[in-house]
């Protein structure tokens, strides 16, 4: 028996509506009991996606999703989905964009380091979707 | 009523369903007294409206800048990390490994997988001089010494960067990282001398080690005895020891040739084993050696052996077993204290033990004679002369073991006494471990030419 | 006109200098017309004002909150540093030291500032069986044997948390932590299994340099001479190794009893140094005590012991002096093979060299004959044998260094055996390092009671 | 010969006071070469302590300096001072508030860890005075 999984979709058309991710993310982030790290973490990778969503793809959807396996962690899931241009050299955005200084691998890689999971799918013309899942853990006592 | 420049864009990108037209507005807020109150109100309104917006503006900026600041504090922890992870690997292959080759080779693909260098030379001082590891006649660069001589980095900004070993006051040597495409900057120097230090406690230990190990080696090699036999007899002799890793015992054999010609052979066993027992072995063996060479007769050497036992303050046993061989006369002259019987193999007369009277074991409280046996020798006869390990086993009784061994040594009468021995060998010990060291000598009588 | 419930708040918080009354405002408000597009602009403002407000409320906490989770991220890492800071000395603790009792000493006081545990056990494997290091006695804990023979840490809600020592698939120990109020968690197992990986490298390391440190440390003292002398002699040696850290070197001294009661006292010198010469040294000190015991008069001694150097397959030389001191008729008979000439000390006669036909050195590759010579002693006579090291410097003659020493013994005269033996060491090594090693025997008669 | 000193003030009367007091902080370790990360360390403490002495002070103010001397880094000297009730317990206020949950201690504890530099003048009834400084740093290769 699996717990019950809530979609959160939130359309991403402005620049206020990344805060809107941020909340809904922080609040299922809470919900799951992640530490303020780990919470910290997920709105920051969460946020720079809806950023790119929003600059780089025109606009898109955010849908978060809570996966309690019974036994298991919670996963929070969340794809951010564009119809935009597309990305045609995936390698060079994934590329840490803190060193070579480009505006969409800083959010793109940013995010792959901090997810426990990173998926990409995108090609020239098909828009792009960026899935990242983070896992609840226990906080480890040093 | 200066808000409505303000006003106009607000009302145009305002997105209700029916927002007023700014035209409509513009003639009504022209026509206004300027005391009109919800006038003054729209424009109270509007100017709320601008400070919010900038205040929006300055949270949006602030948040964007530090969600930037997380994701490059991130990005340096992640080389924090992995540089931790590295020098922990550097330790570890320092570590993990008392042989310097080894340690090297560990070293140098750690730091070519992460781009620190391609190759690497280690220098250790032996005797104020460098020695490079893996390569003796290697001669240390410019910056080796340099390197050496001042105690810090040397060879910034060229393909070698010599990096000083040092372990407290001392120094160990040096670390040449080479690499073959660039050079090295000055922001590779932290990263050297981590590397150095981490491989510095290591290179210690391994010199520590290395000098035990060689002492404990040399001095083993030491007390291993030397077959000098004639040219008429053909010697072999092998020991297992049961205990591994040690090279030594307290079994053993030797043959020593006096001037005369005459051989003497002698196999003895000290009880107990490791290292006391190796201890008076080489002891024991070196003074039989002596009286040998003296040209004592086995009784003699025997007797004497036990009273030089006695003397010393040690409370020890052992028993031994000595041959002479007298070439010329053909005669072989034997005596043991406490030791199982010589096994003779004479092509006339069969394989036998040689039966006769022992003396009690070398080293009991008391005084004893030795008695000697003499036995008349054959062309191509030989003599086993061989330690209880090799016969005695925990399930039987000991005519059992001698049985097992005449008759193992018989079935390789043909064969050369390398052969024989390595036959009685493989039939007897079988392979499993031993519980007791073995010793044994095989000497076989050369057709002579005249 | 919904929106005036909204307005209000939003005009009695205006801080402008003169701000509409919303009495006023409220007043027109409600006179109104429905279109009127001045009030529908004030609607809209209103509403545009309350989303803003929200947005902006939005955005302060989200800044709030990540500033709250950057402070909080800094603090884990400040954790995790410390934590990887406390593991790197961990390591360097258990590799810094090739001594246990050192190594645990450090960790104790790593892990109490840590407040891991307030004290540890280090437990290791001898011949199977668990041993408490600086301990002997210690029996091993339930928790101890079971974290042994399961190969995982045992003694959760305990005081006393026994993790395995393994290096490879080799179990090495076990190590205990012990706490003196509280007990150790499920948290406590990532720390304590970290700690012990880093212990395990070390105790291998320390293991495989005390084996090898014993062995060497054991072949080395079962070399050394033990002084075996009648009653009626006060014997003292000295030995000064020229290399530091070996115990032997090419040099020796030995002294035996006989059974008729008489003592022969040798001095001897290998040439050469080290651990090649000690293993030529230790032969030769073997055999001429089997000599001296079997009765053989000095010269003879020497002569077997050139023969026997001679017939060994290493090409070394050796000087020593043997003297026999027969106490019964005292007659002091000695020789020498090249070696620096005995210093008598008679009461009646003062001190002076003994002088007489030495042969060459031992091992030359020819046959020699061994000159002796008898000199007969005075009661309270004694007699210094020494090595050349004792006497000989670089820039001076011999005679000089032989002059100074029978000075300098001359000068201590009225002093034991003893305090000469230091006198002279003092006096002539003078604190200095000493190029070639040392050997000094002083044999004293005792006044006899009868 | 020393560089110019320029003291910026900001006064902390509202919430919107700590927004810009984070704008002047981070425009200064901008000017003085500070990395993102040192940039983004200055400005997350700095809006801490104006947290502090708008909700704790009752407002006051913040002061910050640039200190380049020459040879050395550059300095940045921030110092938020209130006329507020003071702390009775210093040492008790500095504990991680991380992990003792306390709202002050959070702010006053988090600053002092990302500080180079950091003091305090307080007492009961004497108001408070936090000064913390901010060293830039060469980028560290590693
Ligand atoms: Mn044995
Ligand atoms: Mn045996
Ligand atoms: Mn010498
Ligand atoms: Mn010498």
């Amino acid at each position: 028996m699996s717990a019950p999984r809530a979609a959160h979709e939130v359309r991403i058309a402005a620049e206020r509506d990344i805060v809107q991710v941020r909340q809904v993310v922080r609040e299922l982030a809470l919900s799951a009991g992640f530490s303020l790290v780990a919470q910290t973490k997920t709105v920051t990778a969460a946020s720079e996606l809806a950023r790119n969503t929003l600059m780089y793809g025109g606009g898109g959807t955010a849908t978060a999703t809570l996966d309690e396996a019974p036994g298991g962690p919670a996963r929070l899931r969340i794809t951010f989905r564009d119809a935009g241009p597309g990305i045609s050299d995936v390698d060079l955005a994934l590329q840490d964009g803190y060193s070579t200084g480009g505006g969409l691998g800083l959010g793109l890689s940013g995010a792959r380091r901090l997810a426990d999971e990173f998926g990409i799918e995108t090609g020239p013309g098909a828009g792009t979707a960026v899935t990242v899942v983070f896992i609840a853990r226990e906080a480890v006592r040093r | 009523m200066d808000f409505r420049e303000q006003l106009e864009p607000i009302l145009r990108a305002l997105r209700s369903s029916a927002p007023p037209r700014w035209q409509d507005v513009a003639v009504r807020l022209a026509a206004a007294e300027p005391d009109d109150v919800v006038v003054q109100t729209l424009g109270e309104l509007v100017e709320q409206l601008e400070q919010q917006q900038e205040e929006l503006s300055w949270h949006r900026a602030e948040l964007s800048q530090t969600n930037a600041g997380l994701l490059a504090l991130h990005s340096e922890l992640d080389q924090e990390r992995r540089h931790n992870a590295f020098l922990d690997d550097v330790s570890r292959a320092s570590a993990t490994s008392l042989d310097s080759t080894e340690m090297c080779a560990a070293l140098v693909q750690l730091l070519r997988a992460r781009g620190v260098a391609d190759a690497i030379t280690m220098w250790t001082l032996e005797d104020g001089n460098l020695q490079a590891i893996g390569d003796e006649d290697a001669e240390p660069a410019q910056s080796t010494r340099r390197a050496l001589a001042t105690g810090e980095a040397a060879g910034v900004d060229t393909a070698r960067l010599s990096v000083p070993l040092t372990a407290g006051p001392r120094s160990l040597g040096v670390l040449d990282f080479h690499r073959v495409d660039g050079i090295f900057g000055e922001s590779d120097l932290a990263t050297s001398s981590s590397v150095a230090v981490r491989v510095a406690v290591g290179l210690r230990n391994i010199n520590d080690y290395k000098r035990e190990h060689e002492l404990a080696e040399r001095l083993q090699r030491a007390m291993l005895p030397r077959l000098m036999v004639p040219d008429e007899l053909d010697v072999v002799a092998r020991y297992r020891s049961a205990t591994s890793g040690v090279q030594v015992g307290g079994d053993w054999f030797d043959a020593v040739t006096r001037p005369d010609g005459s051989a003497v052979l002698t196999v003895g066993d000290v009880t107990g084993h490791g290292l006391d027992a190796a201890v008076v072995m080489g002891r024991l063996q070196n003074a039989l050696n002596a009286y040998a060479l003296e040209g004592h007769r086995p009784a003699l050497s025997l007797q004497l052996v036990h009273d030089l036992l006695r003397s010393w303050d040690i409370r020890s046993y052992a028993t031994a077993v000595v041959v002479e061989v007298d070439v010329a006369e053909n005669v072989m002259r034997w005596a043991s204290a406490g030791h199982p019987p010589p096994l003779l193999d004479d092509p006339h007369g069969g394989v036998r033990y040689l039966e006769g009277e022992n003396a009690s074991m070398l080293g009991v409280p008391f005084h004893q004679e030795v008695p000697e046996h003499e036995v008349e020798l054959s062309p191509r006869s030989s003599v086993v002369l061989y330690s209880d390990g090799l016969i005695e086993r925990r399930t039987e009784d000991i005519d059992t073991g001698l049985a097992r061994l005449a008759a193992a040594y018989e079935a390789a009468r043909t064969r050369s006494p390398q052969k024989r021995a390595e036959h009685l060998l493989s039939t007897l010990l079988n392979g499993e471990a031993h519980e007791d060291d073995v010793c044994l000598l095989i000497c076989q009588l050369l057709e002579t030419s005249d």
